[in-house]
């Protein structure tokens, strides 16, 4: 064991803990579950968002003003169960209706959909946002396969910023969808993490290896490939993810470049230099980028890019107010 | 055998909950190799809870006890698995009259009707390198079984087989569900990890089922 | 390798230019140095930090309103060269003097000294503040002897706050040496990182070992220990800080949990929950508690402990807006 | 030969720079025993700047060519090593009459003035294990080749031999300086990385003067 922590199963409850301990002025646990609600939630549509935990700051540090209302965290890597994720939607259910915000993985769509169901059962109105944003996990015509990763920054950003505004639940599911639909990501590692409380990495490269299109769980992505520069690696990456949905002329994006736990500030750094510059080159105006460890893999090393063409409106909502523990508004305009 | 009760249905529940426990590293490396490598803590989570409920409880029919164990796996595991198999014990007791006793008509009633819901929840059917590869058959036998008028261990040990046979079959699928699904081609050799589980289960209900043939409670308590 | 850069030499370059191209809008590059310089520097007194780079955000990243003006970047875990530093320092200078804020090493005081001298000569006024904080490094009366670490982030803010409430330049270093002088911390690791461009790790420590009081170059600390749960490391490194320095009772402190790059959140999150208990319950007043990398060495698998005890004066200017990159104000209060 | 001219100098001090570059990888190791590993980067990156400035220049008079020397080591290398091993080629030519041409005395006395300024920039001394343990000796023994009245080569093996042992002695020494500081007792039978730079600069230097004694160049350009 070389992870600082306790007992293994009581991670993800100790990471929560330690989320309060930290930012417990403004959030509250929610009994009875590993969900954590605003203190004083508005008269607005409630979002919920939750998945496996070990991706810290997903799904758990999406949560405040401008973001999800409720997070919910399962086990490592596990969705929660449908029991949690009610007590938290209950939390902060204010007779506005809920939207479930989430990863496309089996795990969630199972248990989400179980807690829909009862809290539909017991009157609440509830609607799905399902991110899918992985390039990597299948052909577009089966993009409802894909898997949701780092570019769920983006969708949790615009229903956080629709609901606050005021919108009622269709709108805000319709916006948040739509935020879904424009965004696109991929992701690259050359090196595992390790799940706490089992000793192997979730998967080995082989030495000067890397995974193209690689997963946040370490899942395989579209191929394995020679390490290559970082320059090359974000070329190759930004030509799959543009292939997938190219932007029009006169749209602007919102650009992610996602660490996935052991990657150094620099190499994001450098990473997000020549996105930069190869979006730009491609005449693609970028709205705003963001780098940093937005949704991680325990400690494994390798990055994603996400890519959130806008809309005009889309727009007003990704400026609007919006604050996380590791986002506090755009970097560029 | 050709009945159990609620309670050595109960007792069943907790040798399945006992072997589920033991096999976790193996559940933990099968996920790992084509998933994302928690199906074993996951399972274990489970069940050791599901081991909890069953101690301290009795039951007067058996839909209860699947029921039970069924909601403590969906409650306490979160992940694919926490619903799935919660699913395999809830979903073919939700709605069926309760009986005090399980038999092998009731059994394949049971695993049909789960088997059905967790195709429908979930999306997947047999073919996409999941736990339903090895459930299907299991169910299949099960049947033709009930048909048969096999005993209940005679029963279980052939969708113990079954499922154990699917779970191979599953090495050479490729993966269209699930975190193993991007793996394509390099899925294959690698049997599903739910399926794996999937056997284990149906193994351990065989064997407690034969060890407890010819129990003099069982046969006391089963004369209805 | 394994790393996402291009060319191992040209990393602390691209860096700074991955840095101007999600913060361009604030920041400008300082001609012929690896040095970047607020846009519009108030009238004001300069503050101008720098040291190695392959720790950041460290030093590049700690520049923003409240923070320094300009920082100046050496090559990985290098010190700047003096004729950067100068030209970081002419472009923030506005006539009322300077202020050197860096860590406490041999190559940094020798190079910020050589500036510190040629600027003199042009007529300058310039001050410097050593931060110090690492008591692993060496005992209370060898203090001066110790490096800086993490801590460095209190005396930054405390300059930066000082000097943006325009005060002159004795008087910022008076209260940025206080802020050194009240700030503690120890680090721990249990695997190093790779230096771009070498093929090995700065140390290997034995499987199941961590090494106590670890620097963030990777030298050694005050001893090689079993690795612990993350609870007994905590109590044991508070116990150590608090025996460098005790707070008296009506000291309320800052605390700042720090990853050294490979240290997932949920560890760092696991940590500052210990953290927050221990000094709690020693009867001390938490007046904010920051959890992040806010000092890295490349993906060194630890993370340290900084304590910064406050007396008003310090606590009205650690409240004081000041941002940066990786910070936008207290957690707590 | 008694005497270098500039041009020697500024040939020598190529061959130091090709020597350097060629140790890279001795050197970062070095470093990483005891210290942060990026002394090979940094002596590499200072000496291929040193090599670009000598190739591209001439000069008249031998602090020209060391002064030069250790300005551009300064500039362009960052780090303790920037200034410690700038500081020995141009704090010696600092306030020295401009010479044309390299004796003895003038390289002891150089070189004595540099030791001088590191100290007191740097703080260390002897025995506290940098670059200062072979040094020290190092000039030393240039001082008593000066006063015999050696031959440049001879001083400059002398001093080369002198270096190195004082490097192998460093390894006994507990650091305490620098990043190895802490280490104590754990800096123990490791030499300073610094250390074994000086004594490849002035094995260097005496490789040269000693392939170059008879050169005709040399002695053409050397009768003053
Ligand atoms: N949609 C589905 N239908 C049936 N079984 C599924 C489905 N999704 C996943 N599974 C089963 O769950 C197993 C994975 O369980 P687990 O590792 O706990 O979940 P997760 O994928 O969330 O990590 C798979 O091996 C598969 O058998
Ligand atoms: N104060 C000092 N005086 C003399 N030499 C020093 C001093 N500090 C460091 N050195 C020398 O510099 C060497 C380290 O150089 P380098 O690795 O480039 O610097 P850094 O310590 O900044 O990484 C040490 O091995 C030592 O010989
Ligand atoms: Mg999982
Ligand atoms: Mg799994
Ligand atoms: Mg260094
Ligand atoms: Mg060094």
């Amino acid at each position: 064991m070389r992870k600082f922590i306790n007992e293994p199963r009581q991670v993800a409850r100790e990471t929560l803990e330690g989320f309060l301990a930290v930012y417990g002025d403004r959030f509250t646990q929610v009994p009875g579950s590993l969900a954590v609600a605003k203190r004083i939630p508005a008269d607005k549509v409630a979002i919920v968002s939750g998945g496996g935990s070990g991706h810290e700051p997903v799904w758990l540090e999406y949560i405040g003003p401008g973001f999800a209302d409720a997070v919910c965290q399962g086990d490592i890597f596990a969705a929660p169960a449908p029991r949690s994720i009610v007590r938290a939607a209950k939390a902060v259910e204010r007779g506005r209706g809920i939207l479930f915000v989430y990863g496309n993985y089996s795990g969630d769509r199972l248990n989400f959909d179980l807690a829909a169901e009862e809290l539909q059962a017991e009157g609440h109105e509830v609607l799905t946002v399902r991110v899918a944003d992985d390039v990597a996990a299948a052909p577009p015509e089966r993009a409802n396969d894909r898997r949701g990763i780092a570019g769920g920054f983006f969708v949790s950003k615009i229903a956080g910023a629709a609901s606050e505004v005021g919108l009622d639940l269709k709108s805000v599911q319709e916006l948040a969808t739509l935020a879904a639909d424009r965004t696109r990501s991929m992701g690259v590692a050359s090196a595992g993490g390790t799940i706490p409380g089992t000793e192997e990495p979730t998967f080995v490269l082989p030495d000067g290896k890397m995974e193209i299109g690689m997963g946040m769980h370490g899942e395989a992505g579209v191929r394995r490939a020679d390490m290559a520069t970082a320059d090359e690696t974000v070329d190759q990456m930004v030509r799959l993810i543009m292939g997938d949905r190219s932007l029009s002329p006169d749209e602007k994006a919102c650009v992610l470049v996602n660490g996935l736990g052991a990657t150094t500030r620099a190499e994001l750094l450098i990473i997000a230099r020549r996105t930069a510059r190869v979006l730009d080159q491609a005449g693609i105006r970028i709205h705003d980028l963001q780098v940093g460890d937005f949704a991680t893999s325990q400690e494994m090393h390798g990055f994603s890019i996400s890519v959130f063409g806008l809309t005009p409106e889309l727009q007003k909502l990704y400026d609007a107010p919006g604050r996380t523990s590791f986002f506090s508004g755009a970097n560029r305009h | 055998m050709d009945r159990m009760t609620a309670d050595d249905v109960r007792s069943m529940m907790i040798a399945v909950a006992d072997r589920i426990i033991a096999s976790e590293q193996l559940l933990t490396k099968a996920d790992r190799d084509i998933g994302d490598g928690d199906h074993g803590l996951g399972m274990t989570r489970g069940f050791t809870a599901v081991r909890e409920l069953l101690l301290e409880n009795t039951y007067d029919d058996v839909q209860s006890v699947l029921a039970g164990v069924g909601d403590t796996l969906i409650t306490s595991m979160g992940g694919a698995s926490g619903v799935v198999f919660g699913l395999l014990f809830r979903a073919g007791a939700q709605g069926l009259l309760p009986s005090d006793v399980l038999t092998v008509p009731i059994a394949a009633d049971h695993f049909e009707r789960s088997t059905r819901e967790i195709s429908r929840r979930g999306g997947a059917t047999i073919g996409d390198k999941t736990m339903l590869d090895a459930l299907h058959p299991a169910v299949e036998s099960l049947r033709r079984s009930s048909e048969a008028g096999d005993t209940l261990a005679y029963a279980f040990r052939g969708a113990a087989i079954a499922a154990g046979e699917g779970t191979d079959r599953s090495k050479d699928l490729v993966a269209r569900f699930g975190k193993a699904m991007t793996l394509g081609e390099r899925s294959l050799g690698f049997p599903d990890a739910g399926a794996v589980s999937t056997t284990i289960i149906f193994t351990a209900m065989a064997e407690w089922i034969t060890a407890n043939n010819e129990h003099p409670t069982t046969s006391a308590q089963g004369e209805v």
